[in-house]
């Protein structure tokens, strides 16, 4: 089995981390991970994004043309990758900044109030973790165990007195994930 | 947000002529858009666009040739000055400038532009001493401080290993070649101004064949500093101002009286 | 060491530190640049000597050197960095002392862009550099096996007194991948004999490219030109998967070989006879090996991120007796499995109507697509 | 009446803040939503009339996003030529 | 015009000038700096550009700078320089502006010497910078060639928008021949639409080699390749003699080819079946002619003043089926009549007893000597 | 013509150690030969034949090494403060110096030269400027005179075209790395030993670590002047030295001391 | 018929010019002809010589290994070319300066006073042309006449009050070489 | 009896005068036979033993062909030491 994920926003939603949070959980449980950011120009101002491969054996390509799973942050991302998941794919848009709606009826997709979750249970700048929640409660490619130890594990000793929001905002994304309708 | 614009109100201010209408890929605060607009106010002021060429450098600038509605070429990282000489030398009636950044000019082209100065080409060059390589995500320069914490002087520019800041106005400044060179700051709306001014006698030079001229301006770079926009400027005034005093340190006699008297 | 999640340049750079290497020099470029980054860190930590170039120009000089001294060197950068130091590496030939050359190719020509890329492979493999010589070069294909090539590198440069490349593409520098980092290795404790120490208590040492004369010149080049036959007899490495059996061969390397993978897979286990041959060595290259799996296979399908450069070769070392076929993305675009097992299952299909087939072969190296 | 009037153009504007630094009358604020970019742009809120047209924000907007209008009254023509040259 | 006794390098410089060179930008160099030094003189005279650069990047970027311009520009060194120009060539290529470059090699690598050499023959070809490009690379064999190749070369180079080469060594550099010179043209009167002449009553124009997008920039590439395959299919230039009924085909360019030519004239009046096949466009490389030439031969004989790097492209064009010998010399080292007509022969009699024949055959590209 | 050498007699002057017993290959009178001479004296003087590494340039100097009797490398073209700065990175106990022609420091190598300077490697060059390209056979150098008939400026060097001599002792004194920069002529004996006198005191700055070095030596090329070695060293009088002013650039604080007091 | 002639001496010596002029002559009488020089650091001090060849059809190696005739002006250009003259070909030998003598029977060899004949007819300098002079009296590639046109054509108008001097010397060459026993 | 006399090796002499030229005491002149180089290389002429051994011509010699020797006389270990300091 293989997943590839497109996780998509702003420089400043944490969409590298968020990227690296799934490569390492995967790593954690023994299967084969690759992450690769798209860089270079778009470093400047404009959109980040990075793709996350998860497989049960070798990894060819880190890069795909058509992901199985696209979380799109912000709307520029939302219009480059809503037409690029895989049918049946699924797409986790954060709707508390995207108000278009996909219009693909052969996708699962999710509407995530992204910046409020992360709001009202930690920071804002946890978006990015409260998406990867509700894309785990769509796509049990990892459990969410695995991912919150994981998460306690890599964040960076000065960010240490985060820990506790970030699961409260990954456990909410889940929560919300699994509730909202598709 | 449009809103009537009652008859007897005149426009004091607006975008100049020979920027493109487009937004720039810069980051937000970054003062290169600065440099770029008052470029342009001084080619629309002096009715050169027409007959502008512009040698664009490798950095953050490299789409500079977007923005300013001239003709323009982009050159090799660091030879600008070399490729602008070609240009001037098979076109000597065009307005030929160059726009580099401190990695560009003051580090791999430090051959180039050192020789255009020695050689008086009839070229300006307007650098952007941001004291980092801000397109490859904040390096040190050999403009950087002593000190000063970069993605490849992680634990501050130490004088020992990565030697000193180079100071490219005062060095350039004693090459006979040199009709202008001066250093400007871009921190408040006063220093724009005068960089403004600076770069209005560097074009003069160059229409009046005295030779080589340059402005450095003391330019920010929020992103890779790892600060707002606002603290960008301060730390411009407060940390680089006094390792890169302003100045003019070659003016050419020709010039002096543009110095003097004001705004034209 | 257990594994960890490494990026590509990182992984090398540590590597390197891990080999023995004793100074970097290097000039920032992307997609290489935490390469240097992650050296001007650790080097600095290690007291051992890391210094930004003023210019890759002046980086590889640098090297050359810190190499006529012994000491191990190496510097690092990408495309239009690597056309800056084709002088330095001739002289580095020239005066056969050992260095170490990462190259993270980008997108050209000129300034290009900066996303993958295999557009260097005929600069680093057939002329790194004016007159007659070749580095040794190395192309790993997923982070462990840049590690290793890493080691290698460092090994095969004092082992023959040479310049060896180690080439990979924007992705495999830029991506992240579960690998395991060698033991730190002890720095050498004293410099080899033909190395500048300063001539105390023996003959001055000279090192230098120069030789006046065209017979001296001649009886170097001979020297040099046994010595890269040598390289050539013993150093190929290349990695062959599903090859028995098959009746179509991908040759691809680098991250065109990975996806090549992931197409041959897919198509082996939908039952194709599909078989990849992956060069490791780009210089010296695996012509023989090649050539032995081309008798038996019916097609041959070359897989790159330029306009068939490697392609060259692949034809030199099969002959006109086999067709060869060519997919190639440039720019920066990395092919997908899709689009490989696609002209793959296409190419198949045409040797059972071989008349089609010379319709279907793309003209000489540049890509049909 | 106020002595002038800007007119920002918000697509365009990267929130960076420094038209507001720069204004002397306090006249301009970050505003609340995103443009399409991503950016809080600035606006103008200039409840008692106060911008005086001086300029001094278009003057150091990185992104020249900012027109500046002004009343005609002689005396304050020396202002703007100061402000702009 | 009456013939002259005229010296290569001062030969070149002058067709150039006919030719309508505008703008001459270069730096000193052993065995090409007579070039330069006619420029200087001529140029100045006729009020044209004549600028000796601070460096060969610096020259390559003003050569760069003017072609942008439109104007006819050209840029001469020899091997070391040219190494250093790699970036500029490939940013020219980059961004499609014509220039014309003269290459007068010498012994390498590195420092090397300053004797004739054919060394660069890789360089030049296959990897003149980093990225998919390939300039069109003409090489004469006497001076009157030399000076109609240089009018050519301004030519092609105008008409591709392209990057041109002559390339010869520096016995072509330093010797006098009688040879014609052209007449004089006038210079273009204007500037071509695409150039950078001021945004006057038009549209901006932009010249640069950047493409961010890897669609963009592999859609530009495309483009490239297209032209690049036109060239290959309509500028391809040979030479014969003695072909009809050559049982054994020497293969050679420049000066290599004249040593070969007097061997293959004595040996014909000897009534040996050896002809002679001379690429003149070492790229576009006559890959079918001398395909079809080897059909009809027993056996080939490459001779070159390197290690055998136009070897490898012969070997590519005739194939496996006829077997190739090599004789080369390095160093600045000419080959001597004698030594051909020696080898030729030993060749012609291993043909008749075959099976000795792999024995003597050269290795990979190594001299046999 | 070997004589009685009687028993109160004693050598007051004789080849260096450091000089290998060879002839050179320079044209007769050319002072590159004195150069070697006075630099080989000071290596024994200050006994550091042992530790020292030259790297050579190209230019006629090209094959210093041969002459020398130190460990030697021999750098491309322009490059040996780069190569230097890698001997010396990796070597800091040993004493590394470069020698360098005008075209090979002040042409293409000018940017290589700055950086070193600018990061005040612990490296020192002789630096040789007979204003041309000797080894080439006499074309301009950036430090050839106005006027000056070479054989790539064959009406004379046009500074509108071919710009202006450049003064590298100066231009180098100006970075804050340079611990001691100055010129010195070796057109006659006096001021051979003042050549010499500053080439001590260019190694000591090296020996104590006090940053970049550099002695800067007009010196003749009689064959591509067209002149005798006589009138070679009367035109390094009274045509270079009015061009080139002799005298100290930069001292270092910490070797005022030594320029003061005479010979040691 | 093709003949090749090297000729050797110090820089000073007008080895390059005495090339030159041989060149020029053939080429006036419509023959093929090539010259090539030493180049490089033999500039420096050292010795110079050129390689002329004359020849009535197309000529291929600029260079030869055995030249048909070689002209040594000094000792070090000797002891380099006297063992390498083609068999039965001939030598000019400067013996105004260069004592030894070939031992090779195989030659004709001229010992010419070329320094003293040139002093002598004309300046010190000349003894180049005389040397050319001597070759000429020997190998008949070309006719005196020629030679002697070509000299008045090709010397620098500010040499020109030269040429007399030089046709003398050059006549006095031709019968010395033809009058001394090989 | 002469204060100095020197040695030059005439294989290495090139003949560049300088010494000669150096020499206040003009007892260098220059050689008529020829070296084996092809120079014609300086030689000591010193009928009157004028030789004070001042070493100027050694320390202008680009080719180090001289060596210089001088009877010890105290008070000349000044001139001595200035000369090749
Ligand atoms: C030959 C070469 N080397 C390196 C690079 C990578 N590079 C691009 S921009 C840059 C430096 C940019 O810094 P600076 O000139 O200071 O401009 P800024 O981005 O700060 O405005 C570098 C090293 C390149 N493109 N080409
Ligand atoms: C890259 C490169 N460019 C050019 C040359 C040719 N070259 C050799 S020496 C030299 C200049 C020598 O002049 P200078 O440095 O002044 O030393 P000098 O010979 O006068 O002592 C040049 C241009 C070269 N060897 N390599
Ligand atoms: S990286 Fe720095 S210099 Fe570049 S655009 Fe951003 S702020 Fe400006
Ligand atoms: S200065 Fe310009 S870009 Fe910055 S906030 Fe104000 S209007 Fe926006
Ligand atoms: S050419 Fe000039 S610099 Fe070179 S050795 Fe001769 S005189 Fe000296
Ligand atoms: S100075 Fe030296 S080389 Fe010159 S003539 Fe005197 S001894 Fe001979």
């Amino acid at each position: 089995m293989e997943t590839s994920i497109i996780i998509a926003g702003f420089g400043g939603q944490g969409v590298l981390f968020a990227g690296q949070l799934l490569a390492y959980a995967g790593m954690k449980v023994g299967k084969h991970v690759t992450w690769i950011p798209s860089y270079g120009p778009e470093m400047r101002g404009g959109t980040a994004n990075c793709t996350v491969i998860i497989s049960d054996d070798v990894i060819g390509a880190p890069l795909v043309a058509q992901p199985d799973v696209a979380i799109a942050l912000n709307s520029p991302s939302f219009e480059k990758y809503e037409p690029l998941v895989k049918e049946k794919g699924l797409l986790v848009v954060n709707s508390s900044i995207i108000t278009e709606k996909s219009q693909r009826l052969d996708l699962e997709t999710v509407y995530l109030p992204a910046n409020s979750i992360a709001e009202e249970a930690g920071t804002i700048k946890m978006l990015n973790v409260a998406a990867i929640g509700a894309m785990l409660s769509r796509r049990p490619v990892l459990e969410l165990e695995v991912v919150q130890a994981t998460l306690v594990e890599h964040m960076s000793k000065k960010k240490a007195q985060l820990v506790e929001a970030n699961l409260r905002v990954l456990k909410r994304g889940y929560e919300a994930g699994s509730l909202v309708a598709a | 947000m449009v809103t009537q614009v009652a008859e007897q109100e005149q426009v004091v201010y607006e975008r100049p002529r020979s920027l493109v209408d487009v937004p720039t890929h810069y980051c937000p605060g970054c003062t290169h858009g600065t440099a770029h607009r008052i470029i342009a106010e001084i080619i629309d002021e002096l009715g050169i666009r027409e007959q502008t060429i512009l040698v664009a450098s490798v950095g953050c600038s490299v789409f500079a040739y977007n923005y300013f509605d001239v003709d323009a070429c982009e050159a090799a990282h660091g030879r600008a000055p070399a490729m602008a000489t070609g240009v001037k030398r098979v076109s000597p009636d065009k307005f030929v400038f160059t726009y580099q950044g401190d990695g560009d000019l003051a580090s791999i082209g430090a051959g180039e532009v050192i020789h255009v100065a020695a050689r008086g080409e009839k070229i300006t060059t307007i650098f952007i001493n941001n004291a980092i390589y801000g397109m490859t995500g904040g390096q040190m320069a050999p403009t950087s401080l002593i000190g000063q914490k970069t993605t490849s002087s992680p634990f501050g520019r130490d004088s020992d290993l990565a030697g000193y800041p180079m100071q490219m106005a005062e060095l350039l400044s004693v090459l006979p070649g040199t009709a202008y060179s001066v250093r400007r700051s871009l921190h408040d709306a006063r220093h724009v101004i005068q960089a403004k001014k600076a770069i209005r006698i560097a074009f003069k030079a160059q229409l009046l064949g005295l030779g080589y001229s340059i402005v450095e301006l003391l330019s920010s770079c929020p992103i890779n500093w790892g600060m707002t926009p606002e603290e960008s400027l301060k730390w411009v005034k407060e940390a680089m101002i006094p390792v890169y005093p302003l100045g003019d340190y070659k003016v050419a006699d020709e010039l002096k009286a543009l110095t003097k008297k004001g705004r034209r | 060491m257990p594994k960890q999640l490494l990026k590509g340049n990182i992984a090398i750079a540590e590597a390197a530190i891990r080999a023995g290497c004793e100074a970097y020099f290097g000039y920032p470029i992307t997609p290489q640049t935490e390469l240097l980054e992650h050296m001007s860190r650790r080097m600095i930590e290690l007291d051992r000597v890391f210094l930004q170039a003023e210019s890759e120009v002046a980086a590889v000089n640098m090297v050359y050197g810190a190499a006529v001294t012994g000491a191990r060197a190496m510097t690092s950068s990408s495309s239009p960095g690597i056309s800056l130091m084709q002088e330095g590496f001739s002289y580095i030939a020239g005066s056969e002392v050992p260095a170490v050359v990462v190259d993270i190719m980008r997108g050209g020509p000129g300034l290009g862009n900066i996303q993958p890329s295999q557009g260097d492979y005929n600069q680093v493999t057939k002329s790194a550099g004016h007159g007659d010589f070749h580095p040794i070069v190395l192309a790993p294909s997923n982070i462990q096996e840049a590690i290793d090539l890493t080691v290698l590198a460092f090994d095969l440069a004092e082992k023959y007194r040479t310049l060896v490349f180690m080439v990979a593409d924007g992705a495999i520098g830029q991506m992240m991948e579960p690998a395991e980092l060698p033991p730190m290795r002890p720095l050498q404790d004293r410099r080899p004999e033909w190395a500048l120490t300063g001539a105390h208590s023996r003959e001055k040492n000279k090192i230098s490219s120069i030789y006046m004369g065209a017979e001296e010149l001649e009886a170097f080049n001979l020297k040099l030109q046994e010595k890269l036959a040598l390289i050539e007899r013993i150093e190929i490495r290349y990695d062959e998967q599903y090859i028995d059996g098959a009746e179509l061969v991908i040759v691809a390397f680098g991250t065109a070989a990975r996806v090549a993978q992931s197409a041959t897979m897919l198509m082996r286990e939908a039952g194709l006879p599909v078989g990849l041959f992956r060069p490791i060595t780009l210089w010296p290259f695996p012509e023989r090996q090649l050539a032995q799996i081309a008798k038996k296979a019916k097609g041959i399908l070359v897989v790159e991120m330029n306009a068939g450069q490697m392609l060259h070769d692949v034809r030199a070392a099969v002959g006109p007796d086999i067709p060869v076929a060519f997919l190639g993305r440039m720019g920066g675009s990395i092919p997908m499995p899709d689009e490989v097992e696609e002209r793959a299952r296409a190419l198949l299909a045409q040797m059972r109507e071989p008349e089609n087939y010379l319709l279907q072969e793309s003209g000489n190296g540049h890509p049909s697509r | 009446m106020a002595k002038g009037r800007i007119v920002i153009d918000v697509e365009r504007c990267k929130g960076c803040e420094l038209c507001r630094e720069a204004c002397p009358k306090d006249v301009l604020i970050i505003a609340e939503q995103l443009n399409s970019k991503g950016y809080r742009p600035a606006i103008l809120l200039d409840p008692e009339h106060d911008c005086t047209g001086c300029a001094l924000c278009a003057v150091v907007c990185p992104d020249g996003c900012i027109t500046v209008y002004r009343n005609i009254v002689k005396k304050e023509a020396r202002v703007h030529a100061q402000a702009v040259t």
